[in-house]
């Protein structure tokens, strides 16, 4: 697809070469099928391949099937598949192929943290002739298209499951996929090395590179300092380096020999959401109080010098469809909040100036992750709220245990405040956010806590059509519900911000704001 | 007489802290055994140390004549110094026993000697090493020289030291202290060996705290005091007609059989410290004057003289001292002490054999006997510390060493003991005053204004002023120390004192003192006393009976002078012999 | 006793400890797992999980969460005295496997840094020995400050300033010496300043012993005694040290993989601890009680060389 | 099972010259007192935000500059002391507490509990400090007071022995023989003589300990087992800063700086009072 050229092109292509790409996490399993974490798709999606390509406006383009129809009732897809696709151990890619990877995702056995979900209520694959697969529900599931367009329903060759089933999460030469790039090797700590697919020729519909990729060999170094990585960067031992902390955007802009691409992340945007299921929360006016009552605009401008959009829908501006009409449609205004909160009957205060009714002091929990799980300085940010909040007479605590801990409270609806972001380019992460069945203590991630009638319709129906005008409507009225009723803070867009040596050319960024390295090369100074 | 070999003339030492020595002047002929005699920290080994260019970084060595052989010591330059040191100048350091390094065998050492200073080819290193190892009187030299210090006793250590240092043929050789911490037949052993060196023609500069030891070889003795010689002059006039006071003092501590049953310490007085460059010795002399405080007369290097105003001649006479016998050990008393055919050992290897004593109240038993005798065994066997493997201990009647801890606490009081190390006896961070309290406390004097007086009075006892009571023992004299752990031992009135090596670290005129002091406190007080010294001559002026220990057994034992006079058993004899005296029976 | 059997018996008390702190090693990391709160399925997901409970249920039927303590302990060390040392919770691989995969970079960096330690520690020590005051003042100074610096922040002002602004060491260049130098530079610093005064003290103490003197008294020259005499003396307490710190470097190696993005034991360990991942940590646990018992065993085995005294009679 | 000597060991080395010592006493006092009174050397509010001023440098109005949302560094740093040496002593008081008893028990207990008692030891010993921390770590979880206890543990073992060692020399010695001999009872021997003779060095190498202690306690939080913001704590602010090396240099530099002028300092006067201690025993 149109994964826009990032930055000014190095003049044309050049084969051959080597690219070092560092990355700020180091996967946890190299099993697409099993794990959760955005980084194993980022790196992986080198050397899987989907059914379907998302393009940069949510459209679904052909990549592996040709084509596809989806049964009215929404629970059944048919694709055909492309015939002249091979897995790099020379193996053929077919419906068989199709059938073995979903029915591996969904079996316990195989313990998926996130594929098995993004099947949705999945009921089975069948191979109706060697290039037509079948894949049925069983409810209707509007969001497999995008869900199969994400390397995390991706391929590996039946050969490798059969053989490596168990090792596939060791990353290395066993990852067998379709992919432009071979998964040649794996230092864990350290890097992992790709070579190029040399019989690579299934790009993407309107891949600017519809064949093999130029770069004969693809090095991602773990580096998970980010004063190292821009280092790494600076110094010119790195090509690429992903996630750079907002801080140092600036300098790798101002620095001739280098490039800065930035991308809003897509699904959810860091937010906070407000458990409006027990007290003092279960109060929309003391919800609304807080939502208001917090200089988002500053702080975030301040912290992320500005990288980062401050957010004013709980979708980000990268998802269709984005409910403009929130944009600046809840200012920071402390007045109105003080006055929401008397109406709320905090009147009285206390020695500290903490706002108090018959008695009991206005406190807000809000467990802090542990340090390590802590990602652009959301902590910091947390303290600017904190003070924020203090001011108008509210007690944030923040208490920081270990994970097990965090766990127990957040998600057992202990907390009064949780705060997270949910990289999905699909609105149908609102679902997870909204719906009254996602309760967080079975896996989902409905942190409100209460189950809103129109937001859990809204969000059923979202995932039962595919038709647009609908979609846009519910998606929006949702989004616009959350704000309203204060049960979301959006708080900013996490932007990607990857700093790129002006030596490298044809680097692309797929819908979910991860590069793709297929058509990229490196020019030689 | 022509050039001396040595001749050091107005030699000076000083520390940042203190002046360790202050003109000295003396002369050395080819042949001659020089002794230096005198306490400790007069500043013999600093003297013997400046000859071969070693005071240390710190020393600031000055002298009006250091030559040696002609060669002016003086002018040296680094080098030139190793060509004199262990070359023509051998030196034998004080502290024998760790003088070798622990890490390499006594054969590499004496070969380290051999190879800087000659030129013996390598193949012959050995043999020549072998023939060092004989004249230094080393039984089986191909097995010693292959071994490591730790494996030689301390004799063969000395000797081996000796023989690195008169590897290279010095034509002085400079032994400080080299019989210390012997056993006396060693002793005498090694004494001879240096006599064969003088016969062989080499000057012996020889260094010693002990009188008795140097008056056998020495042809001429020098006498340090506070750094300086305070006389010297040939050997036999030196001993038999001293004439400085504090050399009269020195020879009258020594104790001998003629002066049993008098006094060895001459009387002193504290008196005010003298300046800079008065006599030394003023603040201890009872003949001092300001004269004395203020200057010092010079002194010849050659001839013989002494350094004082009021040099004093004739006999030195004691003074009786209180009679110990007046508490005369009559026979059928019950014996306060019991030991009967006790034995321990160590992993199999026996310290104390089957040894039987007995002990009457009032009485002072001596045991002497070498290093590794049982000695101090035999002791901790009979304060109760060590349980014996067989045999028995009673006290006053009683069992005692059988008792269990608990039983045996409340009787405690009664046996108390003095050990070499009374430093180490004290609790180091208490002061004199807490270690008295304790024991007073300990004995049931109840805290208050008569535990205080009683502390008082002990001090008095022990001859020491309640001047010291706030001070930490580590800051008193060895002598103070010595007293006070004998004060501690008298708190609780005590039937019997075993005193281990009591005076075996302090100088002859302290030890003269604190034997003084034991003595008179026995007759004062009728304590009975098991006295343990390797010293024949303080054992013999203390105790009434003598128990002789080898290997571990009583060899023989019996009333005091008897046994000296005709010792019957071989080693006993052996001992006796060996035993140096002051006055050569010519 | 005869010598031989001195020896084995010596041999034998040795392997008999050894033995006794591997298996409290053992026992230990069990207790400690034993001992986290919370539900370890829940810990093993770790957080923004989208788990199923049928997930749930067949991880905790893997691990055996369900049986009692006691029966989990037993074939816990029935398997670990097969060398089966478990799984990895998070990265689903034989800890065995992970742990010997990892152990190559430590151990290369660990002694690269040992090396260096002791290089620069007896240049330092040799050097201002008992020699002027300036020169020791000096050395006091670097080593106390080497020792006061986190080695962490040590580590990154280094990177900074050789490898991202001069250029030189290369960071990513990985594998290879150049790419070795500052890590272990960064480990050594802290642990030379310690090497280097133990040393010196030894190397005083030993010069000022009277053999020493006596030496000198023999005509040897100053240095002639420092190498042939003091330096065999001070070699012991060195020798001593060196082992124990060569024995926790693997703890400084945490720090310094991590800012150095290498990969090693130290890396592991600390993913481990923060994901709660209890049989790696137990691997790594046990690994380095073996890596001490073994370091031990060499260092008495020095002594024995350097010291006769200490050799059975 | 000998185990090789402990770090301690080390510090036997030297005695500081006057100017160093007077420095670090001066030091250690201004630490003190910005521990117990910060608001002596600052007017301003640590956690009081000033976003127009965010992340400007060293300026005569904030010495230290200010941080990623304009809160005065040299605040925080001052306000920062009390919580990192909360961590330090803590783990140290507890460390030699712990190692004390067990120690004392190791060496008065008689044979079996020794032996007992030191191959737990030698299997604490067996194991890196780091290691033990974060072992202990993962077991209690993140936070100050689990981080104390987590050092102290890896602290402990070396104390134990020392004060076994200690406590053992003291039994041997002739002071508790004439103890013994003027029929004191066991008990008041181990409190009047052994306790206190034995916790000197210990005591003296417990200035160490806390230098140790207090780097650690930095290292961890790198790690992410750090204190609870907002408050300022050394190590976690340390650890903040490093991503802004490149760009704001104050906000890693100050810190740092504040924790190894703290250690040296205290390591500084802990060495001059060990001389004075190994002086006066030797004597
Ligand atoms: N290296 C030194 N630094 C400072 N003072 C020293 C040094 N060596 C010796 N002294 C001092 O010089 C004085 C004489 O010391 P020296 O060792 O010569 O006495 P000594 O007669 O040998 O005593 P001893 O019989 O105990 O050996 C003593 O007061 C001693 O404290
Ligand atoms: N605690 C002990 N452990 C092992 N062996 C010991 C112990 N105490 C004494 N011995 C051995 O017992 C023998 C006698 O020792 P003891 O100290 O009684 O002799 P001594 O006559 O006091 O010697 P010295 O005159 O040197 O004090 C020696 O061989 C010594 O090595
Ligand atoms: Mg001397
Ligand atoms: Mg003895």
């Amino acid at each position: 697809g149109e994964g826009e050229a990032a930055g000014p092109v190095a003049d044309a292509p050049v084969k051959g070469g080597e690219l070092t790409f560092a990355v700020d996490t180091e996967p946890v399993s190299f099993d697409v099928h099993v794990s959760q974490q955005d980084i194993t798709g980022t790196i992986l999606r080198n050397v899987f391949d989907s059914l379907v390509h998302q393009d940069g406006q949510g459209g679904f383009q052909p990549w592996l099937a040709e084509s596809w129809e989806v049964a009215d009732d929404l629970k059944t897809y048919t694709f055909k598949l492309r015939k002249d696709v091979k897995f790099t151990d020379g193996t053929a890619f077919d419906a068989e192929a199709v059938k073995a990877n979903f029915d591996r995702i969904a079996d316990p056995a195989t313990k998926s943290q996130l594929a098995a979900t993004l099947l949705g209520p999945y009921d089975g694959t069948e191979v109706v002739d060697p290039h037509t697969v079948k894949v049925s529900f069983k409810q209707s599931f509007a969001p497999f298209l995008q869900a199969v367009s994400t390397p995390y329903l991706g391929f590996y060759s039946p050969k490798t499951i059969k053989e490596n089933g168990a090792k596939l999460g060791s990353g290395g030469a066993v990852d067998v996929g379709t992919g432009p790039f071979v998964f040649s090797a794996y230092t864990k700590g350290q890097n992992a090395t790709f070579t190029r697919n040399p019989d690579y020729a299934w790009a993407p519909k309107g891949a600017t590179n519809a064949g093999a990729p130029y770069l004969d060999k693809l090095n991602i170094r773990f580096l998970p300092e980010a004063s190292v990585r821009v280092g790494s960067l600076t110094s010119g031992q790195v090509h690429v380096s992903f996630a750079l902390p907002p801080a140092d955007a600036k300098a790798v802009e101002g620095n001739s020999k280098l490039a800065l691409d930035r991308r809003d992340a897509p699904g959810a945007n860091y937010s906070i959401y407000l458990n409006a299921a027990k007290a003092p929360l279960n109060d929309e006016k003391v919800r609304k109080a807080i939502q208001r009552g917090i200089d988002i605009d500053t702080h975030v401008k301040t912290l992320y010098f500005g990288e980062y959009k401050r957010a004013w829908s709980p979708l980000s501006p990268a998802t269709a469809p984005y409910a403009k009409a929130l944009d600046g449609s809840w200012p920071y205004d402390q007045a109105l909040s003080g006055k929401l909160l008397d109406e709320a009957g905090w009147t009285t205060r206390d020695s500290e100036g903490y706002r108090t009714k018959d008695g009991k002091r206005l406190t807000v929990d809000w467990p802090l992750l542990p340090a390590s799980f802590i990602r652009e300085k959301r902590d910091v940010l947390g303290q600017a709220f904190q003070a924020d909040l203090k001011k108008l007479g509210v007690e944030v605590k923040r208490p920081q245990g270990d994970i097990g801990t965090y766990i127990a409270t957040v998600y057992g609806g202990k907390a009064d405040l949780a705060d997270y972001s949910w990289a999905r380019a699909e609105p149908d992460v609102l679902w997870l956010l909204f719906n009254g069945a996602s309760k967080p203590a079975e896996g989902g991630q409905n942190a409100t806590f209460i189950d809103d009638p129109e937001l859990t319709e809204w969000t059923d129906k979202g995932r039962s059509t595919l038709d647009k005008a609908t979609r846009d409507d519910v998606y929006t009225k949702i989004q616009q519900r959350a704000v309203e009723l204060g049960l979301v803070i959006p708080v900013y867009t996490s932007a990607f911000t990857n700093g790129r040596s002006r030596t490298v050319g044809g680097l692309e960024y797929e819908a979910n704001g991860w590069p793709v390295f297929q058509g990229a090369w490196v020019t030689k100074k | 007489m022509n050039e001396p070999l040595l001749n050091v003339e107005g030699l000076s030492v000083r520390f940042p802290e203190t002046r360790a020595v202050r003109d000295v002047s003396f002369t050395l002929d080819r042949g001659e055994c020089l002794a230096v005699v005198g306490e400790s920290g007069s500043g013999k080994s600093v003297t013997a140390r400046s000859l071969v260019g070693l005071a240390g970084d710190r020393a600031e060595v000055t002298a009006r004549r250091l030559e040696f052989a002609g060669l002016d010591l003086a002018s040296l330059d680094e080098k030139a110094w190793r060509r004199v040191r262990g070359g023509r100048i051998g030196l034998v350091l004080q502290d024998a026993l760790v003088s070798l390094d622990p890490l390499r065998t006594a054969g590499a050492e004496i070969a380290e000697a051999l190879r800087t200073h000659t030129k013996v080819p390598r193949d012959q290193v050995g043999e020549r090493v072998r023939e060092l190892l004989v004249r230094a009187g080393v039984p089986e030299p191909e097995v010693r020289a292959g071994q490591y210090p730790h494996q030689l006793s301390g004799g063969l250590r000395q000797r081996a030291l000796i023989a690195s240092a008169i590897a290279a043929g010095p034509e002085l050789v400079i032994a400080d202290e080299p019989t210390t911490a012997l056993d006396v037949t060693v002793q005498a052993q090694i004494l001879a060996l240096i006599e064969e060196l003088k016969k062989d023609g080499t000057a012996v500069l020889l260094i010693s705290h002990d009188l008795a030891v140097v008056s056998r070889l020495a042809d001429r003795i020098a006498v340090m005091y506070g750094g300086t010689v305070v006389e010297h002059g040939p050997a036999r006039q030196v001993l038999d007609d001293p004439r400085h006071p504090y050399t009269r003092a020195l020879i009258a501590a020594v104790p001998e059989p003629s002066g049993r049953g008098s006094l060895l310490s001459l009387p002193a007085h504290e008196g005010k410290e003298p300046d800079p460059d008065g006599c030394p010795y003023a603040a201890r002399c009872v003949l001092a004057d300001d004269r004395c405080r203020t200057s010092l007369p010079a002194l010849a290097p050659r001839e013989a003289g002494t350094r004082c105003w009021h040099p004093v001649s004739g006999p030195i006479t004691r003074e009786r001292r209180p009679q110990a016998e007046a508490s005369p050990v009559r026979d059928g008393d019950t014996p306060l002490l019991e030991v009967r055919e006790v034995s321990k050992s160590y992993r199999g290897r026996p310290a104390v054999s089957g040894v039987s004593l007995s002990l009457l109240p009032g009485e002072s038993l001596g045991i002497v006997g070498e290093s590794g005798s049982g000695k101090t065994t035999l002791a901790r066997i009979v304060l109760g510390l060590v349980s014996p493997d067989e045999g028995s201990v009673s006290f006053a009647g009683v069992p005692w060493s059988a008792l269990p801890e608990r039983r045996r606490r409340p009787l405690r009081h009664r046996v108390q003991a003095i050990v070499q190390d009374p430093l180490g006896s004290f609790d180091p961070r208490h002061p004199v005053s807490r270690v008295l309290d304790e024991a007073l406390a300990l004995t049931g004097h109840e805290r208050g204004p008569r535990r205080r007086a009683r502390a008082a009075e002990l001090l008095a006892l022990v001859g020491l002023s309640p001047a010291v009571l706030p001070r930490s023992p580590s800051s008193l004299s060895g002598g103070q120390r010595q007293r006070i752990a004998i004060a501690r031992a008298l708190a609780s009135e005590p039937e019997l004192l075993v005193c281990d090596e009591p005076v075996s670290a302090l100088d002859v005129s302290v030890q003269a003192q604190i034997l003084d002091l034991l003595t008179g406190l026995r007759a004062r007080l009728g304590l009975a006393l098991l006295f343990i010294s390797h010293d024949l001559g303080v054992v013999h002026h203390v105790s009434d009976r003598v128990a002789v220990m080898k290997d571990g057994r009583v060899v023989e034992t019996g009333e005091v002078t008897a046994l000296f006079q005709s010792p019957s058993h071989p080693y006993t004899k052996e001992l006796f012999a060996s035993l140096p005296a002051l006055h050569r029976v010519s | 006793m005869s010598p031989v059997v001195r020896i084995l018996a010596g041999l034998g008390t040795r392997l008999l400890g050894a033995a006794a702190v591997m298996f409290g090693a053992a026992t230990l990391a069990f207790a400690a797992l034993a001992l986290i709160p919370g539900d370890p399925v829940t810990i093993m997901l770790g957080p923004f999980t989208t788990a199923s409970q049928e997930i749930r249920d067949q991880i905790v039927l893997d691990h055996g969460f369900d049986r009692p303590l006691h029966e989990q302990y037993l074939s816990y060390l029935g398997r670990l005295v097969q060398g089966d040392m478990g799984e990895s919770y998070q990265l689903q691989r034989p800890v065995a496997g992970l742990i010997s995969e990892q152990f190559g970079p430590t151990a290369e960096l660990a002694s690269a840094a040992v090396v260096l330690a002791v290089v620069i520690a007896v240049a330092s020590a040799v050097a201002t020995a008992g020699r002027g005051r300036a020169s020791r003042r000096a050395a006091h100074a670097w080593e106390l400050v080497a020792v006061s610096l986190p080695s962490y922040w040590l580590g990154i002002v280094l990177l900074t300033v050789f490898s991202f602004r001069l250029g030189l060491f290369p960071l990513v260049g990985a594998s290879g010496p150049s790419a070795l130098v500052l890590p272990a530079a960064t480990l050594a610093l802290p642990i030379a300043g310690v090497l280097a005064q133990v040393l010196r003290e030894g190397l005083e103490t030993a010069l000022e012993q009277p053999f020493a003197v006596t030496a000198r008294a023999r005509g040897l020259s100053r240095t002639a005694v420092r190498l042939r005499h003091a330096l065999r003396h001070a070699a012991a307490p060195l020798a001593n040290l060196t082992g124990w710190l060569a024995g926790s470097l693997l703890g400084g190696a945490v720090l310094v993989e991590v800012v150095f993005g290498r990969a090693g034991l130290g890396a592991l360990t600390l993913q481990a601890a923060l994901n709660k991942d209890m049989p790696v940590l137990i691997g790594v646990v046990l690994l380095s009680a073996l890596v001490f018992v073994v370091i031990a065993a060499a260092v008495d085995l020095l002594h024995l060389l350097v010291d006769p005294r200490l050799r059975p009679a | 099972m000998t185990t090789p000597t402990l770090p301690e060991a080390r510090w036997k080395a030297w005695r500081p010259a006057r100017p160093a010592l007077l420095a670090a006493w001066t030091v250690i006092a201004l630490i003190v007192l910005a521990a117990a009174f910060p608001g002596l050397f600052t007017g301003r509010d640590p956690l009081e935000l000033e976003p127009a001023v965010a992340m400007r440098g060293p300026s005569p109005e904030h010495w230290f500059g200010t941080d990623q949302l304009g809160r005065d560094l040299f605040t925080r740093v001052v306000y920062g002391t009390r919580p990192s040496l909360l961590v330090g002593l803590g783990a140290l008081t507890l460390a030699l507490a712990a190692g004390a008893l067990y120690g004392l028990a190791a060496a008065l207990l008689g044979r079996f509990a020794d032996v007992a008692l030191m191959r737990l030891l030698d299997v604490l010993l067996a194991l890196p400090q780091l290691l033990v921390a974060l072992l202990a770590l993962t077991v209690l979880g993140s936070g100050q007071v689990n981080l104390m206890i987590a050092i102290a543990l890896s602290l402990l073992p070396a104390y134990a022995r020392l004060v076994r060692a200690e406590a053992l020399v003291v039994r041997r010695s002739g002071y508790l023989e004439s103890a013994v001999l003027l029929g004191q009872h066991p008990l008041v021997q181990a409190f009047r003589h052994v306790l206190p003779n034995a916790l000197g060095p210990l005591l003296v190498l417990g200035t160490v300990g806390f230098g140790m202690a207090v780097i650690a306690a930095s290292g961890l939080s790198f790690l992410g087992f750090g204190a609870e913001p907002p408050s300022p704590e050394w190590g976690v602010m340390l650890s903040e800063g490093r991503d802004y090396l490149q760009t704001a240099w104050w906000l890693g530099v100050f810190p740092g700086a504040a924790i190894t002028l703290t250690v040296v300092a205290v390591s500084v006067a802990g060495r001059s009072a060990q001389a004075r201690f190994t002086r006066r025993t030797t004597l």
